[in-house]
């Protein structure tokens, strides 16, 4: 519904590089924050560009700047250097009451004294728009958010889920540029949190509003986005769709943070077609596609290697094929109802972790102490740059 | 710093030049020192018009001369135009510092025409500069015969191990020396500061051994009534009082070594706001009728001698219990008191604000311990 | 996690800009001036009253007179000693009696917590003097306890209890007693009950779990507590004026007489400044050990 | 303190292991265990509650005692006749209005500076913080004589005249401590977010603080309110020194214990009473409703 | 190194049945709270042995009585009915502080006044434990926690991981006969737990005690326990080992809580040879394993059968062989990087989630819109008794 009153905004997926002018654009942000004769830099040097209607998130560990971004876009802290632009405009000197940008805050924030309209009325009251369309707008957005009739409760005797709703209609109502959410999930359990997350992709397919996203849970921010931006230390790790980022880390930090992943380390030994050798002392040699840098690696250079646990196979024989193979004992086996773990301990004492869905077909493949074979098809496995 | 207060006087025409009356005033007295019902200020105020607001602010003459201090230093009015308070050191005080106004006699008529003589002439305060007497009055020894089985006739008796922990003392340095000199044997009036120091010695004495109760001051007749203590030093006029109006059965009497007869004075603060006001009910309170009202209710010594007559008159008139009451009041030797019962009875003893320093402390020290 | 609570974050995030910067200033201004002017300044001007010489009538001028605190400590070091020792009573008395009280509305107060303490709380509403005042009457040699007691033959008939030392104190305690439950209650409310049962899976005993473990987590709470009662019964006057008698006086009387009936500045500032130095350095060397902010968040309950 | 059981425990417990008293006696049976031990807490509690009552149940029982003359201190019988006749003091009235027109001012200007404070104290890092509670802190645990004493030389020294002016300036100095520390323990609990949230909504700063932080603040500023109101209703000690002439209501009952308490105070003893009693319970009865 | 100076305490794996004493055992326990007039069932005639040496959980949703059971067990709730037994002993009389059992609290309960020795020493003191043998012990179970070192650090300096394992030091360090750990691990973040689920795990391995866990966590039972009670508003639905428990769930409830499942109603249409047939009304028909109930259903009944999503294959053409197979149309697809869930509406509209690891071989199976095959072994269905 808030769509038919937005024809101008473009629907998801229309990807970077779009002629239009970027949503959001930060241009070299950093800040700093001084604290008692300390300085920490919470953001360098940033360079980012969300595209109207995308669904982008902010993911990194704690303390990598994803809370800051969000607060530099916000309005709540002046970027030590740099500029922040909403539409093209530079708004890096505007206080966050003029931006239009709405926040939708980790502990909701909603207004306690406050009934449910009036919280959601609180923007568009600012605005000073009338009681009649102020009335319909908040009624759509409480609809919307499927709590319609729940406008005279106060927010205390919701639960977890309808409050965060509540947040959600409050930021939509006033159909902001963007709407900014800092880990809106991070305080509900795990079941309402799934529930959630279905639901915020349908409101932000609905209405088609950008949607700029902070989580620091990896399963959230593949199964939700349109784009991921890897942040670590401040600045942008990786920046891509879910696949490309899971599919093809391109940094060691990447590959690492976003689910489990297995890594060798080991000396290039030779380059050609797009796929690189590398021999992983004591265990064999590795073939990894070129991954994120194609142009190849001098021989002889040391890099890591990288596999996911669930591309790697796990046999008593020998597997045939054209297949990275590796020989080692399992040293650890966890069974987890949908899928079982196993950690094999390779001759050099690297560890690979295999993955393996307890399917109709599998069968325990392998057993504490066992002699096994792991391989993978050597397309799954990236070279990485650092 | 603070400064000093020498007191430059005013002349009375200066202070009462194009003064007049506002038609109201504030009066700052003792507690049980009028008629519950205030019938002489309802006839004041009938006559004149001017309405009175009545407080009976004033329990002990240091305290009430410390808290007006420091308003009068400031030259702020205290909240009263008419007061209450007993020759003695505050009183010079005030004087000295030039606190009080000066009276204009040409609008005290009733005095000049009704005072007794001798409180036209008191000691310490010549000509009634700034103070005409509002009562005069004996400490002696009240006690309570429902607890205490002999009479009591001494100051001595005070100092009765008997009595250990019943008996109750004034906690005003002045009354409290007085009652140390004579219990050593001094006339409060002539005495030295070695005096002091022994009658201290002797009120120490008396407390240490665990005699004394407490230190009162118009408070001790609670206790008194309630047997908390069964005998204290007292203020004639208000044993009668409190006889009368709690139907107690309280005693007083002045000690074979001598009580001590004091004059309470009523004055205007030079700051007072109605001081026109405040002349006017002075002079009135010396009508001789209305001072024998008076006295009929607070039984202590009227200033105007008149009302004994007046009192005896009505006596006369009257019939049944309100005769044979006001036939008392007549005989009292403690409201009208014969020559020789003033020989019995002593002055205060004589502190200057040069001596002060030395007295104070030491009688302070004892009721402060 | 990524949860900071609230509390902690608050004082970091500030709003931006150089408004934002002023912000605090401007709101703690007025206090500031208002504390400054009342609370700092006079007590500086005590501290300079008691060094000056003068008398009422010649006025009173700064001349740094020590003598003034020599004489101050010569005449009533007693009732400086006495009053610390009927404060330090009446506190262990309000410890006494307090720390069962909130014990046990904390513990097991169940869902009548909240009237429990509003019932300790309550007396307040009825002016400190007159509850004093009461108590002169209850107390009386024939009043309606020692009065009763006397008629059943329980006590002898001249026995008393006014005008001693051991009604001051109890006085005292009377008075100050919910300043003491409040800060107790507040820190054993907020304890988590778990600790208590941990303490009891690893076999102490109740006696053991209280000693061990209630007790020292609780004593931030009674350190306030002592505060809030000790520093005003030392320095009342009220309660051994109205239940005390002879040799009971306390410093703060003294002070009282001094300025308000003697006049006395000079001295009556120099006796104000030892009862406060003495007091406020036992304090402060208490509260430094402790925060003065943990001590006043409890205050704050 | 609560434990009445002895120290048996402890060392012995190793020993002791499943050897309770009767153990086996039950084994299988439906146990319901009965160690029914006298609540020595709660006895304690009510004994405690009980003294602290006790001069207030006097003060009532005294508002309606028929006494005669000025001595209300033995029971004389029943009467209503004082609360007919609750005002018949005008120096008691004009006491009881001062300290009650003093208590409300002084509730209103420390409420507004100790909020203010409060928040600062609160929300933000400034220089001079430590300094802030150093002072709010000695203020707070001054003794009474002390600030009278302080103050009044202060007044002296600067020739001011002591009255209700003084009175009202020294109750808001020893009351706006205690606002801010329960204001600012309300804003170290109150989340920050919901003041951004409200400035991202469109409110500039002050708008937010009208609309936001103040109401949410609203239960810690009355309660700092009435701490205040209550501090200045029965201050005694330091009201004495700065009163000057100004009367008020426990100045006026001192005043009287000299010479007797009439039943009017009593009653008006009573009735202020009843009126904490009531706002009270109000008070008790409206946080249950809001919390449920 | 605990083991050691317990030669008498049996391994894992003893297994239920066994001639010894059983660590706990819980005879007809009911629990009812009383408060303000009205009464609460917590447990209900609930009947458990725990055996030596066992990793024993208790799972279940939130308010089923896992906390009062444990409590119960611990002394610091009389049950309401019932018997408690340690080692054969009644101790249902017997205070907390003389029980041989510790308990390890959800928030730590440490003694924040008191350093990290001194929690750990608390038990061992009140116990008279002489001062040499009492710092050997607090020494070594320190060492087992790996906290040596930090033994004069209070517990308010310690990040939470460090703090969960001082209370299970000043717990172990008592040796008790069995350990009960009331959700210790509820308070922490994804990797921390998971990180201290396998230092659980060694730790009980390494000194053998009994472990009764808590947990609402199904992953964490599955992972860690020898056995599991699954608990349902105060009583033991279904007790078993995690495959037991998750591959055959007995009832509709343990089905629905321990990880995803599929559930099809039908009639039964035949039984026979240990399978059952259901006739699925508009989809089609399912066979199923005799699961729990190996006596077969009578014809014409109703029931429920259910299958784990990751049994069940999903493929564009109609699979071959032995298997159940139905056809449906996807309705959603969801990449979570090593694997994608796809919603497969049936005719019926009922809809079958399937789970498929993003493996070597995997490719895109499908894409929402497809009409597809979702297929799995009879064997891997149960039918449900409730
Ligand atoms: N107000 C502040 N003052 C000082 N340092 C700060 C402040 N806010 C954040 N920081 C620091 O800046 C860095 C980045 O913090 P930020 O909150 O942006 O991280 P984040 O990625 O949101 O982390 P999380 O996932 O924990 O929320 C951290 O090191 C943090 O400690
Ligand atoms: N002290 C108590 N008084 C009254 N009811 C209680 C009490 N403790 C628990 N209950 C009730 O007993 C039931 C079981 O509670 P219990 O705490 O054992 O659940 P649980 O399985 O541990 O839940 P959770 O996973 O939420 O911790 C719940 O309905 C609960 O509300
Ligand atoms: N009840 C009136 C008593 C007046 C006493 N005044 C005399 C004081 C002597 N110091
Ligand atoms: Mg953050
Ligand atoms: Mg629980």
């Amino acid at each position: 519904m808030a769509t038919a009153t937005h024809p101008e905004r473009a629907g998801p997926g229309e990807g970077p590089g779009a002629t239009a002018l970027p949503a959001i654009s930060l241009e070299r942000i950093s800040k700093t924050y001084r604290s008692g004769g300390e300085a920490v830099a919470a953001v360098r040097e940033l360079d980012l560009r969300v595209e109207k209607g995308e669904f982008f998130s902010l993911l990194g560990p704690s303390g990598c700047g994803k809370t800051t971004t969000m607060r530099v876009i916000a309005g709540f802290e002046d970027p030590t250097t740099g500029t922040v632009r909403l539409h093209g405009d530079d708004v890096t000197q505007v206080p966050p009451h003029r931006r239009d940008v709405n926040m939708v805050f980790q502990s909701y924030a909603l207004f306690p004294h406050m009934t449910v309209f009036d919280n959601v009325a609180f923007g568009l009251r600012r605005k000073g728009v009338a009681r009649e369309e102020l009335n319909r707008r908040v009624g759509e957005a409480l609809e919307l958010v499927e709590l319609a009739g729940r406008g005279r409760t106060r927010p205390g005797r919701l639960s977890g889920g309808q409050q965060q709703r509540v947040a959600l209609a409050r930021a939509l109502v006033n159909r902001p540029s963007a709407l900014l959410l800092d880990e809106p999930l991070g305080a509900l359990d795990l079941k309402l949190r799934q529930a959630m997350q279905i639901e915020l992709k349908r409101i932000q397919r609905d209405v088609g509003i950008t949607f700029v996203y902070v989580t620091h849970d990896q399963g959230e921010a593949l199964t939700m986005s349109d784009r991921i931006a890897v942040m670590n230390e401040g600045r942008v790790e990786q920046l891509g769709t879910p696949a490309e980022v899971y599919e093809h880390p391109a940094t060691r930090f990447t590959a690492g943070f976003i689910g489990t992943s297995n890594l060798l380390s080991g000396e290039v030994a030779d380059t050609g077609g797009g796929v690189t050798a590398i021999e992983v002392a004591g265990a064999g040699r590795v073939l990894a596609a070129g991954g994120a840098q194609a142009g190849g690696f001098p021989a002889g250079v040391r890099v890591d290697v990288t596999v996911r646990p669930e591309k790697v196979a796990i046999a008593r024989a020998e597997p045939r094929g054209d297949l990275v193979r590796l020989r080692g004992t399992v040293t650890e086996v966890v069974y987890l109802g949908s899928a079982t773990h196993y950690t094999v301990k390779l001759g050099n004492g690297a560890e690979i972790v295999v993955f393996q869905q307890n399917s109709s077909d599998a069968v325990g493949a392998a057993e504490r102490g066992d002699t096994v074979w792991v391989s993978w098809r050597p397309e799954h496995s990236s070279v990485l740059t650092n | 710093g603070v400064q000093g207060q020498g007191g430059n006087q005013p002349a009375a025409e200066d202070f009462w030049a194009g003064k007049e009356s506002n038609g109201r005033l504030d009066f700052a007295n003792w507690p049980l020192y009028m008629d519950p019902g205030k019938p002489e200020l309802a006839a004041f105020t009938e006559e004149t018009g001017i309405r009175v607001d009545y407080d009976e602010a004033i329990q002990d003459n240091p305290t009430f001369f410390g808290k007006i201090q420091p308003m009068l230093a400031q030259g702020e009015p205290i909240g009263y135009d008419l007061i209450v308070l007993t020759n003695g050191i505050e009183l010079t005080k005030l004087i000295e510092l030039g606190y009080l106004a000066p009276l204009d006699h040409d609008r005290l008529p009733n005095f000049a025409e009704n005072a007794g003589r001798i409180y036209k002439h008191t000691a310490y305060d010549s000509g009634n500069r700034h103070t005409v007497p509002y009562a005069s009055g004996i400490t002696g020894i009240a006690y309570n015969p429902d607890y205490v089985d002999r009479e009591i006739t001494a100051i001595a008796d005070l100092w009765d191990p008997a009595f250990e922990g019943k008996v109750g003392m004034m906690a005003d340095p002045q009354e409290l020396a007085n009652f140390g000199l004579l219990r050593i044997g001094v006339a409060p009036a002539d005495s030295t500061e070695e005096d002091w120091a022994a009658a201290a010695d002797a009120l120490e004495e008396q407390r240490d051994l665990g005699l004394v109760r407490r230190y009162y001051s118009q408070d001790y007749i609670q206790p008194l009534s309630s047997g908390d203590i069964w005998m204290s030093m007292a203020w004639s006029g208000d044993i009668f009082q409190q006889n009368a109006e709690q139907g107690t059965n309280l005693r007083f009497v002045v000690p074979e070594e001598g009580g001590t007869l004091w004059s309470d004075n009523m004055m205007i603060p030079y700051t007072a706001p109605n001081p026109v006001d405040a002349i006017m009910l002075m002079d009135f309170l010396y009508d001789a009728e209305v001072a024998a009202d008076l006295t009929e209710y607070i039984t202590y010594i009227p200033p105007v001698p008149r009302a004994r007559d007046i009192l005896a008159r009505r006596a006369e008139e009257a019939e049944g219990e309100e005769r044979e009451l006001l036939e008392q009041v007549v005989g009292s030797p403690l409201v009208f008191p014969s020559e020789a019962d003033y020989d019995k009875l002593h002055n205060y003893v004589s502190v200057t604000t040069e001596n002060e320093e030395s007295f104070s402390p030491l009688f302070l020290a004892v009721s402060q311990s | 996690m990524a949860a900071t609570t609230a509390a902690e974050a608050a004082p970091g995030r500030r709003p931006a800009g150089r408004r934002g910067r002023l912000a605090p200033y401007l709101l703690v201004l007025p206090g500031w001036l208002w504390l400054a002017v009342f609370f700092v300044a006079p007590i500086a001007s005590v501290v300079s009253m008691s060094l000056m010489t003068g008398s009422l009538t010649a006025g009173f001028t700064f001349t740094f007179e020590t003598a003034n605190y020599t004489r101050a400590l010569g005449l009533y070091w007693e009732q400086i000693l006495r009053s610390l020792a009927y404060g330090g009573l009446a506190t262990l008395l309000c410890i006494a009696l307090g720390y069962p009280v909130a014990y046990w509305i904390a513990f097991h107060g169940g869902a009548y917590k909240s009237t429990y303490l509003l019932l300790v709380l309550l007396p307040f509403f009825v002016s400190f003097v007159l509850r004093t005042v009461s108590w002169g009457f209850i107390l009386a040699d024939n009043g309606i306890v020692l009065g009763t007691l006397k008629d059943l033959g329980v006590l002898p008939g001249d026995a008393g209890v006014l005008n001693s030392a051991p009604a001051v104190v109890f006085g005292l305690a009377y008075n100050f007693l919910p300043f003491m439950v409040l800060p107790i209650y507040a820190v054993l409310e907020r304890m988590d009950h778990r600790v208590v049962e941990a303490a009891h899976d690893l076999y102490a005993g109740r006696l053991q779990a209280f000693a061990r473990v209630v007790l020292p987590m609780s004593l931030p709470g009674v350190f306030a507590g002592v505060i809030m009662t000790f520093i005003p019964t030392s320095a009342d006057y009220v309660n051994a004026t109205i239940l005390g008698g002879t040799h009971n006086t306390m410093v703060g009387k003294v002070i009282e007489t001094q300025y308000l009936v003697n006049n006395a500045y000079p001295l009556a500032a120099a006796i104000t400044v030892v009862l406060m130095a003495v007091l406020l350095a036992g304090i402060f060397a208490y509260a430094r050990a402790l925060g003065t902010e943990q001590v006043m968040e409890v205050q704050a309950g | 303190m609560t434990a009445t059981e002895g120290t048996r425990g402890g060392a012995g417990a190793e020993a002791e292991r499943g050897a309770g008293p009767g153990a086996e006696a039950v084994a299988g049976a439906a146990p319901r265990r009965v160690r029914r031990r006298p609540d020595w807490g709660k006895y304690l509690t009510w004994a405690v509650l009980a003294w602290l009552f006790a001069p207030i149940l006097f003060m009532v029982a005294f508002s309606f005692n028929d006494a005669q003359g000025r001595h209300n201190v033995t029971w004389q019988g029943f009467t209503l006749r004082w609360y007919g006749d609750a005002f018949a003091y005008p120096d008691l009235n004009a006491a009881l209005a001062n300290t009650l027109s003093i208590a409300v001012l002084t509730m209103v200007v420390s409420g507004v500076l100790g909020t203010l404070l409060g928040v600062a104290l609160g929300r933000y890092r400034f220089r001079g913080r430590a300094a802030t509670d150093l002072v709010m802190f000695s203020a707070i645990s001054a003794p009474e004589v002390v600030l009278g004493a302080a103050l009044l030389s202060m007044f002296l020294t600067m020739n001011v005249a002591t009255g209700y002016l003084t009175v009202l300036l020294a109750h808001v100095m020893f009351s706006v401590s205690f606002v801010a520390i329960t204001v600012r323990a309300r804003v170290l609990t109150m989340d920050a977010s919901i003041e951004e949230a409200a400035r991202d909504l469109g409110a500039g700063p002050v708008t937010t603080f009208r609309l936001v932080t103040l109401p949410l603040l609203l239960p810690a500023v009355t309660a700092g309110g009435l701490i205040a109101f209550a501090l200045s209703v029965d201050d005694f000690i330091i009201t004495s020194f700065v009163s000057g002439s100004t009367q008020t209501f426990p100045l006026w009952i001192w005043g009287a214990t000299r010479v007797g308490i009439p039943p009017q105070v009593n009653v008006m003893g009573t009735l202020i009473f009843a009126v904490g009693v009531l706002l009270a319970a109000g008070n008790v009865l409206l946080a249950r409703r809001r919390a449920r």
